[in-house]
């Protein structure tokens, strides 16, 4: 057990911070959240500035501690978050370094380092969100291209995406995961519609994709056709050991500016409020302690269950972070009811912690069966 | 930076756990419950290992090992159902004569005025005046009560600590438990662990339990005063939380005397009540988040 | 003795449900969403149907039933997420002129200083100088805040019961939207319904709404305090907790803007604000178990 | 909606109020536990004291509301508990009336009516506990015989009971809901050995039952062969609605208690604590509305979902009444560690809530299928 931090990592973090408190205050101010191409030319300039001091590959090439210590100081010097950058940073690039060709790798990996491209992801549709695998997208060989028809749901950054990372059914005959291939599309193929999609915190991070016979060049598939969904799990957990760590350090900043709000406005005389502030600082010390532990699981297992890490935490902390949103509810008083108070609408955005990327039941399923051992149902 | 145990720790914990197996099996806890009373044999056996004396500086004959160890150990303990003041002999190594070597048994007052093992110690830390026994819920923790206990000021934070390792250990052997149980028990033509509201119980189980090792590991390598309070309130969750629902997937079976679940529970409750309780934890971590803050 | 609604009681639930189905059904409950105002001739269509003058007796030009019938009222109107200051308007029935009728729309200052509906509304009761407008949670609640709400007493009962009514509503249709979403979507195969893990946070969810119906409409029998408080509470987290999870079956679809259930979970946000809050009933319970006890 | 009693009612309730003010003082004192054989006689002797006052039949000839009126006058009056008579009166009695010949309601009902024979229930297995329909216990035909060997579980008052309403597998070969036979089999026929059973809390309500070629006059069947499951199932939910009338009422006795212990050991002023008890205190009104909705329930159904009443109360109130002993627990602090101290055994006990009779989890699925219609899983 050990959470010291190797000389190497120390400077790393050392330089890190300097640079941070250098170049943030140079920042544009924050663009409008409506403002869609001032929010991809903000998010994309900070992906080039991290470039272009050499931070820009910390996701794919530097160890995982190193990684968590990227997210905790970004965090905690207020760094603008990765934005537009996710998918291509977080996602479709690990996936285009594992599994693409050299020629697919130099075409798109460079450019999603540097800040010049930015992608989206075309996985979920609307008959399939948990069951992804159920997807009905089509694409048909037509020559050296494919024709890609059908729709595609929760696509955020979409109106502002150069390509998109999309899963298509190509054999409809197979069993279920495997007729399933991966390609690049470009957002501005014909045939691509795209309808921003409002969801209840009001906001519209999120759209509908539409695909009318759209052509994709065969070029553009990584790994082998019908492979697609072997490809995609390779990277989907991807990061899910320390991605969190930047998150786990914002609430706990949350939790802070709460319990001082509390002691502010009178409420922290109230035992049963201050106790559950007090639980919920255990809570997200434990997570934090979670996120260092994952961050070391990538060596050989020790104690505890190998390969715990993703599904555990994620249902540790989306609980905790609704739990974290309802505390600051009962901080306010009636004043949670208005949107222009700071947590209120960051606690109807917690509302999706327990649905997005893996509902709770589904991870618990995961954990139930991968990680107990449990047997299926029948 | 790595928060698992390294390989020294994991011998150290694999062969505490052998010796536990050996000593304290199924066979031995039954026989405990049947008949209380401390095993002496046992608890010097226990010395011999290094036990009580894992964080005794090696100059005064102990270990020279550190916190981490000595949670590891408790760990065991805990999911071993082991019996005695364990946390209070291994306190006293180093001050009182023969605790580290296990041939002192020695207990504490609790803040709360709770004597355990009162009258199989050899040496009691606090005033015990004028304690009555009580008629103790857990069958292998003998417990009297002192009327008017002396106002003590805040818990040993290692004691928390070590208190948390235990849960810990019950923590994660109920869920080993559950897991096992669902797994055996076929019901409805399947194993009852196929079925999601089986499954999701189990998985819960694993999730406090992973989350509060996280903790009480991070808080054996800090010591920090909060971090210790936050080990505990995990590790107290998910012992008591754990054992529960380890009742709840074993059904009727999980009923019987004769089940180490309930011992389990019994237990949890117990270690509960130790060191100030849960409440003093709560405070403690709410007056952190705004020490500093004027 | 039947806790159950008479025919003549199911009857009028049954017409009011009618008359909200033709007047602010999925349609008008999106147009209203998308352009906020109090439709006055749906106010006065109620007002004809009687739903604000139920208790007024028929000397006064009221329809002379009681609490039972104002509950049922109200709980179809929660169901049906229709807005207004509902409570308020029914209360001020027999003193402010035209409220019986639906001329006039009543809303009132709450004791924690919030006023709905203040713009739309004909006549506030209570005093809501320098009240300033919020960015409401509830895009079917426009909300003043007063900032120094004068001292008021506890709060009337009725209007406690006629919110823990609406909640009855919500957490009714709530439950409703979840089984049609659980039957209808497939995934994996089967419908989603056929999971435990759905079906059993389902059936928690019909439990929670029948417990607090039983307490909801002996509250209106009986009118008492106590009563009134616990039907409060048994209400407030059938809606809260029956939204949520009814958001958890619907997954990503429930999360559209389009989609009616966050408005049941805003709404019951808002209703749970109203007339003190639930630490207010809680304490009132608490002080109920000691009453007459010295 | 109503909460009046009829005249007719309310003169019952005043009868049977003046009548338990006389006989409750003239009762011997109550039995040790341990003393099974006394406890018998004591269980018998109130149940005679009930017949001879003409309250035996109550279960089963009164309306759904005199049974509650029942249950809440005698549990307010201290009266002793159904004890040894449980099983025939709620249980094999209800079904020997429903599908008994003339002739076995004539030989059993009266005995149990007037506190004679006790009856104890041989349903569960070691194999078969949630899924009762997978019995093993088989019987075979021999003239005009059943030979039945097998074992049972969780048979309480198993060691003074006279008979045993038993479950036994006559045909292996059919469907596992079709080959079971209900049969009265009575306790000192040669095969049957019985075993106490020592629960968590310490005590031996309970027994197993070890039957070795037990011999079963066929003219002890109730209902066809292989037709007892349905015979069962007939009375399975009988009194669901009203039985647990007293329990409330006792909970409810329990939380004034508690607030009092409270008051007086200072934690009354901890709002946490206080507002906990506050809220039981609206869970257990609730319940006990709920008890009365059930009472109406079996006339037409009215508002609300019909068919609701047994499931729906029992899973909220095992839950209830879990989280009552764990306030008690708060309440008492360190002592709640005593057994000697008032509550500590009643929380053990509750443990079994969630368990006995049907676990939570079938609950649930019962609620989810049966009463919301929701499709059964493949």
């Amino acid at each position: 057990m050990d959470l010291t931090y190797t000389p190497q990592e120390e400077d790393f973090r050392a330089r890190l911070r300097e640079w941070l408190a250098e170049v943030l205050p140079t920042l544009p101010p924050k663009p409008s959240p409506d403002d869609w191409p001032a929010r991809r030319a903000y998010d994309l300039g900070w992906q080039r500035a991290l470039h272009d001091a050499g931070y820009a590959g910390v996701h794919w090439d530097a160890s995982p501690t190193t990684r968590l210590i990227f997210w905790e100081e970004t965090e905690r010097a207020g760094a603008p978050y990765v934005g537009a950058n996710f998918v291509g940073l977080l996602h479709a690039g690990p996936t285009i370094a594992t599994e693409g060709t050299p020629a697919q790798r130099e075409r798109w990996l460079p450019p999603i380092l540097r800040g010049e491209e930015v992608w989206c992801q075309g996985f979920s549709e609307p008959e399939a969100g948990s069951d992804l695998a159920s997807l009905r997208t089509r694409a048909r060989r037509d020559g050296d291209h494919y024709v890609v028809s059908g729709s595609k749901l929760w696509t955020s950054h979409a109106e502002v995406a150069d390509w998109c990372e999309l899963l298509v059914r190509t054999d409809s005959a197979a069993p279920r995961h495997r007729g399933i291939t991966w390609l690049a599309m470009p957002m501005d193929a014909p045939g691509v519609t795209v309808r921003p999609l409002r969801t209840l915190a009001g906001s519209a991070e999120f759209a509908e994709m539409f695909l009318d016979e759209v052509r994709v060049p065969v070029a553009d598939r990584v790994g082998a056709e019908n492979d697609g969904w072997r490809v995609t799990m390779v990277t989907l957990s991807f990061e899910r050991g320390t991605a969190f760590a930047g998150e786990v350090v914002a609430c706990r900043r949350v939790l802070g500016e709460l319990a001082r709000e509390a002691r502010a406005g009178g409420r922290w005389d109230d035992p049963a409020l201050r106790r559950r502030l007090g639980r919920l600082n255990a809570e997200f010390r434990a997570l934090w302690r979670l996120v260092q532990w994952n961050a070391g699981e990538t060596e050989t297992a020790g104690g505890g269950v190998p390969g715990v890490a993703g599904s555990v935490f994620k249902l540790r902390y989306s609980h905790a972070r609704q739990e974290l949103y309802d505390t600051a509810a009962a901080v306010l008083g009636p004043d949670c009811l208005d949107l222009d108070r700071p947590w209120v609408l960051d606690r109807l955005s917690s509302l999706s912690y327990t649905i997005a990327a893996g509902t709770s039941q589904i991870q618990r399923t995961i954990v139930g069966e991968r990680v107990l051992g449990l047997p299926k149902g029948r | 930076m790595r928060l698992h145990p390294t390989d020294d720790q994991r011998a150290l914990r694999d062969s505490l756990r052998r010796l536990l197996a050996r000593r304290f099996g199924a066979v031995a806890l039954r026989a405990a419950v049947a008949g209380p009373g401390l095993d002496r044999a046992l608890w010097r056996e226990l010395g011999a290992a290094g036990f009580f004396a894992l964080r005794l500086p090696e100059a005064d004959g102990g270990v020279g090992l550190g916190l981490p160890e000595a949670v590891l150990a408790f760990e065991e303990a805990g999911r071993a159902l082991l019996p005695g003041p364990l946390a209070a002999t291994c306190l006293a190594a180093g001050t009182v004569s023969g605790a580290a070597t296990g041939e002192t048994v020695v207990t504490a007052v609790d803040g709360g005025g709770l004597v355990e093992w009162l009258d199989a110690s050899d040496t009691v830390l606090g005033d015990a005046s004028g304690a009555v026994p009580l008629r103790s819920v857990d069958p292998l923790t003998p417990l009297h009560r002192v009327p008017a206990p002396a106002s003590v000021g805040p818990p040993d934070p290692v004691a928390v600590l070590l208190t948390a390792a235990e849960q810990l250990g019950t923590a994660a052997r109920v869920c080993e438990l559950a897991v096992q149980h669902a797994r055996a028990r076929k019901q409805f033509g399947q194993p009852i662990g196929a079925f999601q509201a089986v499954k999701h119980l189990c998985a819960d189980m694993l999730v406090r339990t992973e989350t509060a090792r996280a903790a009480v590991y991070a808080a054996a390598v800090t010591a920090g005063p909060a971090d210790i309070a936050a080990a505990r309130l995990l590790a107290d969750e998910a012992a008591g939380r754990g054992s529960r629902d380890c009742l709840q997937v074993h059904g009727g079976m999980g009923f019987t005397w004769e089940s180490e679940v309930h011992l389990h529970l019994k237990r949890a409750w117990v270690r509960s009540h130790r060191a100030g309780g849960v409440t003093e934890s709560e405070e403690l971590l709410a007056a952190d988040l705004v020490a500093g803050a004027g």
